[in-house]
C-alpha cells in the first residue's frame, strides 16, 4: 500500500480556509542534516507543498575561487562536500591538468582512483547511518562508523587528515602510498565484504525497513532528468548513468565495474543501488591494487606559479552523491575569472518538493534520507 | 480497618475528598473558558465520581468509570477539540481565565442571561436537594445478592440479557454512524488507513497561535534578519 | 509492635517504598538503557561517574532538578504543569495492585487487573493534554499520534486479557499468580491445552505493550528523526524528567503485568525455591528479563510508519486475538456440551 | 447528624447529584461551542448514574441492578460522545465554526 | 587515546572562574548562588552537572561529521555522560557548534541559544566555529566571524575539523570549568 494522496485540501465546495497549516522544519532539526530548512505546508500529516530553504550554511565558495590562486583554492575543494573530498579535490585537480595538459604518473592516477573509491565507500556508511536514523535505528550507523574509521585510518596515514584529505596536487599527489597503505587496503577489500553481507542480513532485509522504503518516494527517470539529478538517485531510477563510465577520466576505463541500476525508483531502489556501489567500489580497489606499479607519483614538469591559458575549461567527476563539475573561465591570470561548481546535491534537493507532494511526513523524511543530501555542499 | 483509631477520620476525609474532586471537577469543565481545560475538568469529575462509587460499595464501577470516561470519552472530545478547533479566547487575565464562562463582557445576554442561567440552576439544584433530603425513602430491603462483579455478570447474562444485547447494538450503530457522519464530508474515498478506521489522526489541524506572540516551533528560526549581527 | 500491623499504616509504607522504588528504578532503567545499548553497539556506554557509571543516574536527576523552570510563552501554564504529575501519577497506583512476593502486595484488590488497566488509561490523556498544552506544532501532531495509538492497540491488549480472564476466572493478580504454581508448564504463556495459541497471545500483549508504552519500533510519540522530540518538545529540566521517569514507569508496569498474567508472576520455574523471598527474586528475574527485551528491541528495529502501525493492529492484531477469544470460549465450553450431550 | 458518618446516608449523595446536575445544566445554557454543550451533557449523565448508584447502594434489593443500569448508561454516553463528535466535525467541515449560533441554515 | 593532546585548551577570551566571585566582565547573569552560597550543595550539583552534559543535536558543516565519530564506538563520549543528544534545545545543556555559521543561520544559532534553560555552555567547534576558520578572508560577505560574536563561548576547540580525541577534550574541559578540577587523567606526550 503507498499512502499518498492525489487530491489534497479539498475544502468542500470551496467554502472556508483550507485546513492546512505550516511546518517549518529546520535549519536545526535532527532529519535536517544539517542546516536544511524545509517550510512545509501540511494538511495534517500530509504534505501540500515542502519548499526546501536553502542558503544557511552558504560558505563563498566560488567567490573564494575567483579571489585566490590555484593552489591556494584547492584546501577548499575538501571542504565543500566533505563527505567525499577526495573526489571534489579530484575534480579541480583534473580541471586544471587538463588545462595545462599535464601527464599524470600512472601510479598517481591508480592511486587516486583507489583513495576516491575508499572515499566512496566511506561516504556511502555515513550515508546509511544517516539514512537508518532517520528511520529510528540508531545502532547501524554506530555499525557503519566502525567500518569507516577503519577507511579513515588508511587515508589519515596516507595524507594526515581525517575528513578533508587534500591529498591530490596539481599533476600527482602530495605523497606516495607506501606499503602500509597498500597492505591495509588489501586487508580492508578481505575485511568488507562479510560486513556488507551481514549490513544485509541485518538490516536490508529487515522487514520494517522495507516496509519504509519500498514505494516510498518515488523518483522516475523523466524527473531525474528534469532536475538534473545524478548519481544513485537517477541510477536508483533505472538508468545506468556514471560519469565514470559515460565521460571516462583517470583510469577508470581499465577496471571493469558494473553500474548498479534498479528499475523500481522508490527509495530501496536508491538504497540497493548504495550498497551495491560499495559492492562495485571494492571490486575496483581490488583490481587497481592488483594493477598499480612502481613509478613517480608526480609529474615531471608542474611549474611552480600556475597560470591557466584563457579559455573555458570543464571537468566532471563522479562523486559519492553524483556528478560533480568544475567549469573554470580563465583570463590567463593567477586566479580563475569564473569558477563554477556543479554539486550534485543541489540538483538532487531540488526535485524534493515535487516528488514529496501528497506524502506523509515521515515517509517524505525517508525519502529524503534516500537522496543523501549533504548541505554545504547544496550551498557551497 | 475499623480496629485503627482514627479510621473513621481518614475514611470521612477520603469522602470529602472524593465529593469536593468531584464537584471542582464539574465547576472546571463548565466554567473555564479554554474548552480544552473543560475537558480537564470533566476528567477530574469523573475520578472523583469513582471515588464516590468506591464508597456506595461499588469498585467494578469506580474502575468502568474512569477506564471509559478518562480512557475513551475524555479523549474522543480532546480528539474533537483538536479536529474542530473551538474558539479559544486570548487569556486576558487569571479571573476571567479560569471563569470565562460567566461573561463580564461579551455574549449575547451578557451579564443578565449568566444571571439568569446561574438562578435557574440554582432553583433546580435547591429543589431537588430538598426533594431528596426530604422526600419519605422506604427503609432499605434484605439485599438478595451482593452485587459482586460475578452477580453482575450473571445477572447481565441471564435478566437483562435483552438490554446487554441491544445496548451492544446500539454501540455498533453508533460506530458506523460516527464512521458515516464524519465521512460523508470527505471529497476523496478513503485509501488509506486512517481514512477506514475513521481515524483522523491524518487531519489534525492544529490551530494556529497567533504567531506574534511567541516562536511557533521552538526549534526553528523564525525569520531571517534584515542585517546581519556582527 | 501492633501499631504497624494496621492497615493503612501498611498501605502508607507500601506507598512510600513504591515511590522510592518507582524512583530508584526509573532512574538505573535508564542508565540500563544506556549500557545496553553500548553493549549492542559494542562500546562501554557510560562509566566515569561513579564505579561503572553507577552515578550516572544521580548525575542525570540532579542535573534535571537544578536546570532553570521555565514556561514557554504561550503554552497553557496549568495543564502544562499538570501534565508531568498526571503522567507519574497512574504507573505508581498500578504498582500498588502487583503481587510482588507471596505475602508482598499493597492492596490485593480482587479486581486488580481491571485496576490496573483503567489507571493506565489515564497515561494516554496525560501525554495528550502535555502535547497540547505546550502549543508546539510538533508536540500537537505527535499528541493526536499517541491518542491514535493507544486507542488502537488498548483493543487487542484488552481482548487479549478477556482471553486470559476467561482461563483464570479472576481479576485478582494475585490468585492468578496463584493458579499458576508448580513449574513452567503451568505458566499461562505454556498452557497450551487450554488455549494453543497461548504464545502468539503473549506476542500480541507483548507488541501492545511496547505500542501503548510508546517504546520503539512504535515510538511515536518521541520520533526524533520528524517530530523534534514529540509530545516532550518544549519541556525541559524537571518537567522533561518525569516524563522520561514516567516512561520508564510505564515499561516497568507492563513487565510486571506480563510477568503476573502469563510468567507466574512469583512463582518458581523449577518448583522449588518458591517459598518468601524467592518470590520477590523469581518476579524481579522475570520483569527485568523482559525488561531488557523490551530495550533489545529498541536497539534494533528501526520506528515503523505511523500507517503501517495502525495497519498492523486493526488488520492482523485483533482479528487474531478476537480468534483466540472465540477459540479459548469454544474450548472451555466444547467439553461441558460433550457431558451435556453424551 | 454525625458529620463522619455521612458517606453512609443517602442524602449527602442526592445533594451531590442535584449539585452535579444544576452544574450540567448551567453549563449547557451558558457553553456557546457545540464541544462544551457535550461535556455539560456529559456532567448531567454523571449526575444521573449518581443518583441510579446511591438508590441502589442505600433502597434497592438487588443492588446488582443499579450498577447494570449505569453500566448501560455509561455506554450509552460513549456511543453518544462518538455520534456527538462526529457530527460536530461534520458541522465544523461545513460551516467553519462549532458555534451554536451560526447553525443558522435551517432558520427561515 | 591514541594521539597526544596538549595544545587543546585554548585560554578562553572570557574566563569564567569557578567559584564564588563572577569574573569582573562576564556577561553571565548573575545567579542566585552566587549571592548566597550553599558550598556543599553546589559543588555536588556542579558534579552532577558536569557528568551530564547533554549536547544538542546541532550540526552545521565539517565539524559535525567528526562530532558523530566522537559520540562512535571508537571514541565514545557516552562514558562521560555525554552521548544524549537532545534534538529539542530545552533538554539540552551544552551546544556544540560545529561549523561555520553565516549570516542568514546566526539568528538561528541565536535563537537556539536563547531557548535552553540555564545553566548552558557553549562549545565552539571547530576554526570556523572559533574565528570564521578558512572562510574568513578580505572582502567576505558571508560568515560570522567567531560565534562568540553572537552569545559567550565557554571551550574552543581549534582544529580544521577537530579530531574527535579533540571534542572529548573539550567536553572535559568543560567539566573541569564547571567543577573546578579534572576528572579524567590528561593523556602523556610520548617522547
Amino acid at each position: 500500500m503507498i499512502a499518498r494522496k492525489d487530491s489534497l485540501s479539498a475544502a468542500p465546495d470551496g467554502q472556508g480556509p483550507q485546513e492546512t497549516f505550516v511546518l517549518n522544519l529546520g535549519p536545526q532539526h535532527p532529519a535536517a542534516h544539517g542546516v536544511l530548512r524545509v517550510l512545509t505546508t501540511m494538511e495534517g500529516e500530509w504534505i501540500q507543498r515542502a519548499e526546501p530553504v536553502i542558503g544557511y550554511i552558504h560558505r563563498m565558495h566560488e567567490k573564494m575561487g575567483e579571489n585566490r590562486t590555484w593552489a591556494k583554492f584547492l584546501p577548499n575543494t575538501s571542504r565543500i562536500d566533505y563527505l567525499s573530498a577526495m573526489h571534489y579535490t579530484h575534480a579541480f585537480v583534473g580541471v586544471v591538468e587538463r588545462a595545462l595538459k599535464i601527464e599524470v604518473p600512472a601510479r598517481a592516477e591508480y592511486i587516486r582512483v583507489i583513495t576516491s573509491e575508499l572515499n566512496r565507500i566511506a561516504s556511502h556508511m555515513v550515508w546509511w547511518g544517516a539514512l537508518l536514523s532517520d528511520l529510528g535505528g540508531l545502532t547501524p550507523f554506530l555499525y557503519a562508523f566502525d567500518d569507516r574509521e577503519k577507511i579513515l585510518d588508511l587515508l589519515e596515514g596516507l595524507c594526515g587528515a581525517r575528513l578533508t584529505y587534500c591529498y591530490y596536487r596539481f599533476g600527482g599527489l602530495y605523497n606516495d602510498a607506501d606499503d602500509d597503505f597498500l597492505n591495509g587496503t588489501r586487508a580492508f577489500v578481505k575485511h568488507m565484504p562479510p560486513r556488507l553481507r551481514m549490513y544485509r542480513d541485518l538490516v536490508s532485509d529487515n522487514i520494517i525497513l522495507r516496509k519504509r522504503l519500498e514505494e516510498i518516494g518515488p523518483i522516475s527517470a523523466e524527473m531525474c532528468r528534469r532536475y538534473g539529478a545524478t548519481g544513485p538517485v537517477i541510477r536508483g531510477a533505472g538508468v545506468a548513468y556514471d560519469v565514470r563510465r559515460c565521460e571516462p577520466y583517470s583510469v577508470y576505463p581499465k577496471f571493469d565495474f558494473k553500474i548498479p541500476t534498479y528499475p523500481q525508483a522508490d527509495s530501496m531502489a536508491r538504497y540497493l543501488v548504495r550498497m551495491d556501489e560499495m559492492e562495485q567500489s571494492l571490486r575496483i580497489i581490488d583490481q587497481a591494487l592488483d594493477q598499480i606499479t612502481a613509478g613517480p607519483f608526480m609529474a615531471p614538469k608542474v611549474p611552480r606559479v600556475i597560470k591557466l591559458p584563457p579559455g573555458d575549461y570543464c571537468y566532471a567527476v563522479e562523486a559519492a552523491r553524483g556528478r560533480f563539475m568544475v567549469r573554470i573561465v580563465s583570463d590567463g591570470k593567477e586566479m580563475p575569472y569564473r569558477l563554477k561548481l556543479r554539486t550534485p546535491s543541489f540538483s538532487n534537493l531540488s526535485l524534493f518538493e515535487e516528488a514529496s507532494r501528497g506524502m506523509i511526513l515521515p515517509d517524505a523524511l525517508a525519502m529524503m534520507g534516500s537522496l543523501d543530501l549533504v548541505i554545504p555542499d547544496i550551498d557551497r | 480497618m475499623t480496629s485503627f483509631p482514627f479510621a473513621s477520620y481518614i475514611v470521612a476525609a477520603a469522602f470529602a475528598v472524593a465529593a469536593i474532586t468531584m464537584i471542582a471537577g464539574a465547576l472546571i469543565a463548565v466554567l473555564s473558558k479554554r474548552i480544552i481545560r473543560g475537558v480537564g475538568g470533566l476528567m477530574i469529575c469523573c475520578i472523583g465520581l469513582a471515588g464516590l462509587y468506591y464508597f456506595l460499595q461499588s469498585p467494578f464501577l469506580a474502575l468502568m468509570e474512569i477506564l471509559i470516561y478518562v480512557g475513551a470519552v475524555c479523549v474522543t472530545i480532546v480528539f474533537g477539540v483538536m479536529l474542530s478547533e473551538p474558539d479559544e479566547p486570548k487569556p486576558t487575565d487569571r479571573v476571567a481565565d479560569l471563569f470565562g464562562a460567566i461573561p463580564i463582557r461579551s455574549g449575547r445576554f451578557g451579564l443578565w442571561g449568566a444571571a439568569a442561567a446561574f438562578l435557574v440552576c440554582t432553583l433546580i439544584g435547591i429543589g431537588i436537594a430538598r426533594l431528596s433530603l426530604g422526600g419519605p425513602w422506604p427503609v432499605a430491603p434484605a439485599r438478595v445478592s451482593d452485587g459482586s462483579v460475578a452477580a453482575i455478570g450473571i445477572a447481565l447474562l441471564t435478566t437483562y440479557s435483552l438490554a446487554f444485547e441491544l445496548i451492544s447494538l446500539v454501540l455498533l450503530l453508533a460506530i458506523l454512524g460516527a464512521l458515516v457522519i464524519a465521512r460523508s464530508g470527505r471529497t476523496k474515498p478513503p485509501s488509506t488507513a486512517h481514512d477506514q478506521l475513521g481515524i483522523l489522526a491524518a487531519q489534525v489541524t492544529a490551530p494556529a497561535p497567533p504567531s506574534d506572540t511567541h516562536p511557533l516551533v521552538s526549534t526553528t528560526a523564525g525569520h531571517e534578519p534584515e542585517t546581519a549581527p556582527r | 509492635m501492633t501499631f504497624l500491623n494496621l492497615e493503612p499504616i501498611r498501605i502508607l509504607l507500601y506507598v512510600v517504598a513504591i515511590c522510592a522504588f518507582v524512583g530508584l528504578n526509573a532512574a538505573y532503567l535508564v542508565l540500563a538503557e544506556r549500557k545496553i545499548a553500548g553493549r549492542v553497539q559494542r562500546r562501554p556506554g557510560p562509566n566515569e561517574a561513579g564505579w561503572g557509571g553507577l552515578m550516572q543516574p544521580f548525575a542525570d536527576v540532579g542535573k534535571l532538578l537544578a536546570k532553570q523552570i521555565l514556561v514557554p510563552a504561550g503554552t497553557d501554564t496549568l495543564l502544562y504543569r499538570m501534565a508531568p504529575l498526571m503522567v507519574m501519577a497512574p504507573p505508581m497506583l498500578c504498582l500498588m495492585a502487583v503481587p510482588y512476593a507471596e505475602h508482598f502486595v499493597a492492596r490485593d484488590l480482587n479486581l486488580g487487573l481491571l485496576f490496573v488497566f483503567s489507571f493506565g488509561s489515564i497515561n494516554v490523556m496525560a501525554l495528550m493534554l502535555g502535547g497540547w498544552a505546550s502549543r508546539n506544532k510538533y508536540s500537537i501532531i505527535s499528541s493526536a499520534r499517541v491518542v491514535s495509538q493507544n486507542v488502537a492497540y488498548e483493543i487487542p491488549m484488552l481482548l487479549v486479557v478477556i482471553t486470559l480472564l476467561m482461563i483464570t476466572g479472576t481479576m485478582s493478580l494475585q490468585e492468578i499468580t496463584v493458579q499458576q504454581a508448580g513449574g513452567f508448564w503451568h505458566w499461562n504463556v505454556f498452557r497450551v491445552w487450554v488455549n494453543p495459541l497461548m504464545p502468539v497471545t503473549f506476542i500480541i500483549f507483548f507488541i501492545c505493550m511496547l505500542a501503548e508504552t510508546n517504546r520503539a519500533p512504535f515510538d511515536m510519540a518521541e520520533a526524533e528523526s520528524e517530530l523534534v522530540a514529540g509530545v516532550f518538545t518544549e519541556y525541559g529540566g524537571m518537567g522533561f524528567g518525569v516524563f522520561f521517569m514516567a516512561e520508564y514507569s510505564n515499561i516497568v508496569v507492563g513487565c510486571c503485568l506480563a510477568t503476573v498474567l502469563f510468567f507466574g508472576g512469583w512463582q518458581s520455574p523449577i518448583g522449588i525455591l518458591s517459598g518468601g523471598a524467592w518470590g520477590l527474586v523469581w518476579f524481579m528475574l522475570k520483569t527485568y528479563a523482559l525488561i531488557t527485551t523490551v530495550m533489545w528491541v529498541r536497539w534494533t528495529f528501526p520506528r515503523t510508519q505511523f500507517y503501517l502501525l495502525l495497519n498492523l493492529s486493526w488488520k492482523i492484531l485483533i482479528p487474531i486475538s478476537l480468534f483466540t477469544l472465540l477459540l479459548t470460549g469454544a474450548m472451555l465450553k466444547l467439553p461441558l456440551l460433550w457431558k451435556a450431550l453424551f | 447528624m454525625n458529620l463522619l458518618y455521612l458517606h453512609d446516608r443517602p442524602g449527602i449523595y442526592l445533594v451531590l447529584a442535584a449539585c452535579l446536575l444544576a452544574i450540567g445544566i448551567f453549563g449547557l445554557l451558558r457553553r456557546r461551542t457545540l464541544i462544551g454543550m457535550l461535556i455539560s451533557g456529559e456532567i448531567i449523565f454523571a449526575a444521573a448514574s449518581l443518583n441510579v448508584m446511591a438508590v441502589n447502594r442505600f433502597f434497592a434489593p438487588d443492588p446488582t441492578a443499579g450498577q447494570i443500569f449505569v453500566l448501560f448508561i455509561m455506554g450509552l454516553a460513549a456511543a453518544e460522545v462518538a455520534i456527538a463528535l462526529s457530527i460536530i466535525i461534520a458541522v465544523y467541515r461545513n460551516y467553519r465554526s462549532i458555534a451554536p449560533q451560526e447553525l443558522t441554515e435551517l432558520k427561515g | 587515546m591514541e594521539t597526544p593532546l596538549k595544545s587543546m585548551g585554548q585560554p578562553t577570551p572570557q574566563s569564567f572562574q569557578p567559584g564564588p566571585q563572577p569574573a569582573p566582565g562576564s556577561e553571565r547573569p548573575v545567579e542566585c548562588s552566587q549571592i548566597a552560597q550553599f558550598a556543599k550543595l553546589d559543588d555536588l550539583l556542579a558534579l552532577g552537572r558536569s557528568y551530564s552534559l547533554w549536547p544538542l543535536t546541532f550540526g552545521l558543516a565539517c565539524c559535525a561529521i567528526e562530532m558523530m565519530a566522537a559520540g562512535m564506538a571508537r571514541w565514545d563520549l557516552a562514558r562521560f555522560g555525554a552521548e544524549v543528544f537532545r534534538p529539542s534545545p530545552r533538554q539540552a545543556d551544552v551546544m556544540i557548534v560545529a561549523g561555520t555559521v553565516n549570516k542568514k543561520m546566526a539568528p538561528a544559532v541565536k535563537l537556539l541559544y536563547d531557548q535552553m534553560l540555564e545553566p548552558k555552555w557553549v562549545i565552539a567547534l571547530g576554526n570556523c566555529a572559533l574565528s570564521g576558520g578558512p572562510f574568513n578572508f578580505a572582502g567576505q560577505y558571508g560568515i560570522v566571524e567567531g560565534v562568540d560574536k553572537l552569545f559567550p563561548v565557554d571551550v574552543y576547540v581549534p582544529g580544521c575539523p577537530p579530531r574527535p580525541e579533540a571534542i572529548i577534550e573539550g567536553i572535559l574541559k568543560l567539566e573541569e570549568k564547571i567543577t573546578g578540577k579534572r576528572h579524567f587523567p590528561v593523556a602523556k606526550l610520548k617522547e
